[in-house]
């Protein structure tokens, strides 16, 4: 895209560990598929993951890999959005390495809403205002130290954000 | 025109906080305008955002992105003055960039 | 309509100070002056979520864009800045006023128009982008200023104020709702997702930002709204009962500082 | 936006649902059983208009009156324009009764 330099070299490090690991899980077909538009990420839009429409898929195609539950992410989303057009949601850590973390909106036509790149000097927090379809868990993936870890939170939405 | 990218990157000494509105319709394609034509999809893929020489930020962005799209994050280092550059791409190809000076 | 408002012994004084105790007495947590932030006055999870847009609010370009119209000089080479006192900057809180000569209500809506009209340019519409851009700018110049509406020694004025009273109270519409049955008996209650704002302060927000909108809206297309909402068909923007219902709404809102452009969902 | 779940309480005007349950149409109506119709549903919400108390309903009830008058469907174009009339006429109810009701809903 441009020819600056990017902060993105340990990321590549452990996007190479992360995608051994799924060789050896032996996702099968997924993993030939995805694991390449996982390494090359860093360049590449990741138009796959954002046309896959379950979240389970996008995050799949994203990284390759399934998160798990964690409480060191912090998701801060309302209870009931005051319209699903426009819905503030945020999220910080106190994990450390970051290097990615991702928006879903599970009952979106695609889950997958945004993904931030945190280079090493980047703070593991981001705000931003997503569309929301319907009620549905908001999942927010943050990528640290190769791994993936996640929180849910479900938003009421009794106006749908289509609209937008 | 105006630059659609409207920024604040304020320093507090060790890191720099960036904010950034962003005019643009984002639509989805799942709409339909007032003749019941769906409206094509048209967002905003990747925002990236370079200080010294190097992104500090990059967002890919999918059609649930609200319209004007914010952003919030924040990195260490950045001095008052210095600059900050913001640029955008859309999937119909449209670009915008702009720079501003860290507060 | 038949002047014989005298006997009825008007008092818009009584008037608007019942309408604040009303307010007052209703949500006594919430501060007067807080009023005019609407629905976030009511409800913490919407304020949080209102809080957080203000960091960096949706309606920054519009405001931008009101503000870049109001500085340009019209094709005659005068500008907004020639149709009102001290340049329009400012005097938000003033409008609407009645016209003694004219014996009439003018908004800031109609008054802009007016401006463009008197210097050849062709009007806005009263529902469009360009006329909320221009409300919005005006508003954020007299952000903080209270609402300073008077009524004249002249029975029109108060004539007039009297039939925005009515109109505001008159039920109207399949759903037989009047402007108070939502904004008096029942704000902070949910309509479907939305909280309703209390009637008072609630022009001091305008215009408004709607999420729902995905854009600006100026006085006009908020009361057009509410009354094809209530499945009545609207009036023309502007027509004599809206100017009548906004100088008898910002009255009895008087006291209470402009907050506007203001965002709402 | 349509408020059909409010919490709000409030009476909704029933007078519209039984005046159209008393003009249930006979079959088969002529074009000119329509226009009967149709005229009287018009003077009823241009009557609305002059007191400046229309209704949407009404007027999309008589633009399906017209649709269904357009495609041959007098029944339907009869009906719609009895359902029509009907909430015309309650809307003029609404605002000659609202005249002095108003002042109920005041704060004093």
């Amino acid at each position: 895209m441009t020819t600056i330099h990017d902060g993105f070299a340990a990321t590549r490090r452990l996007i190479l560990k992360g995608a051994g690991a799924i060789t050896l899980t032996g996702l099968g077909v997924i993993s030939f598929n995805m694991a390449p538009v996982f390494a090359a990420a860093n360049d590449k839009y990741p138009e796959e993951a954002f046309k896959q429409k379950s979240a389970a898929d996008a995050i799949k195609s994203l990284y390759g890999r399934t998160a798990e539950a964690s409480d060191k992410v912090k998701l801060d989303a309302p209870e009931i959005a005051e319209n699903g057009a426009v819905v503030p949601i945020s999220v910080s850590t106190t994990l450390t390495e970051v290097t990615s973390i991702a928006f879903l909106a599970s009952e979106n036509p695609n889950a997958l809403a945004a993904v931030y790149r945190i280079p090493p000097g980047t703070m593991p927090n981001v705000a931003n205002r997503l569309k929301m379809a319907k009620t549905c868990d908001v999942v927010v993936i943050v990528e640290a130290g190769g791994k993936l870890y996640s929180a849910t939170k479900e938003v009421k939405v009794t106006v749908g954000g289509c609209g937008g | 025109m105006a630059s659609t990218i409207r920024v604040r990157a304020i320093s507090s000494g060790e890191i720099t906080e960036v904010q950034v509105l962003i005019q643009h319709p984002m639509d989805s394609g799942f709409v339909k305008d007032a003749k019941g034509e769906i409206i094509p999809p048209h967002f905003i893929q990747r925002l990236t955002f370079e200080y010294d020489g190097r992104n500090v930020f990059v967002a890919d962005w999918g059609t649930a992105v609200s319209k004007d799209p914010y952003v919030k994050f924040s990195f260490r280092g950045g001095n008052k003055g210095d600059d900050l550059k913001i640029s955008w791409a859309d999937n119909k190809g449209e670009t915008d960039a702009t720079t501003a000076k860290i507060q | 309509m038949t002047p014989t408002v005298a006997a009825d012994a008007l008092d818009p004084v009584a008037d608007a100070k019942a309408f604040r105790n009303y307010f007052v007495a209703k949500f006594p947590h919430v501060k007067p002056e807080d009023f005019v932030n609407g629905p976030y006055s009511m409800n913490e999870d919407m304020r949080r979520q209102w809080e957080e847009k203000e960091q960096f609010p949706p309606y920054e370009f519009s405001l931008d864009m009101g503000k870049e119209m109001f500085a340009k000089a019209f094709n005659n080479g005068k500008s907004y800045a020639d149709c009102f006192p001290n340049q329009g900057i400012g005097i938000r809180q003033n409008y609407p006023y009645f016209d003694a000569k004219e014996g009439k209500v003018i908004t800031l809506e109609l008054a802009l128009n007016r401006c463009r009209e008197a210097n050849g340019e062709p009007p806005f519409s009263y529902v469009g982008d360009e006329m909320a851009a221009l409300t919005a700018y005006m508003a954020y110049t007299s952000r903080g200023k209270p609402f300073d509406i008077k009524i004249p020694d002249d029975p029109r004025a108060l004539e007039a104020y009297q039939n925005g009273k009515r109109y505001f109270y008159t039920r109207r519409g399949q759903l037989n709702f009047s402007c108070a049955t939502c904004h008096v008996q029942n704000p902070g209650e949910r309509m479907r997702a939305e909280i309703l704002a209390p009637a008072f302060g609630i022009l001091n927000a305008m215009p408004i930002y709607r999420s729902e909108w995905g854009g600006m809206g100026t006085i006009s297309r908020r009361l057009t709204t509410c009354n094809s909402q209530i499945r009545g068909v609207p009036l023309e923007p502007q027509a004599e009962e809206y100017r009548d219902l906004e100088y008898y709404l910002s009255y009895v809102s008087n006291g209470l500082p402009i907050s506007g452009p203001g965002s709402r969902p | 936006m349509n408020m059909t779940q409010p919490t709000v309480r409030i009476s909704i005007l029933s007078l519209a649902l039984a005046l159209m349950s008393a003009t249930s149409a006979p079959a088969a109506s002529s074009k000119t059983d329509f226009n009967i119709a149709y005229a009287a549903a018009e003077a009823a919400h241009k009557e609305a208009g002059r007191l400046r108390n229309q209704w949407t309903v009404t007027a999309e009830a008589l633009a399906n009156a017209k649709r269904a008058a357009d495609k041959g469907d007098f029944d339907g174009a009869v009906a719609s324009a009895k359902e029509a009339e009907a909430l015309a006429k309650a809307s003029i109810f609404q605002a000659t009764s609202e005249k002095e009701a108003w002042k109920n809903l005041e704060i004093r």
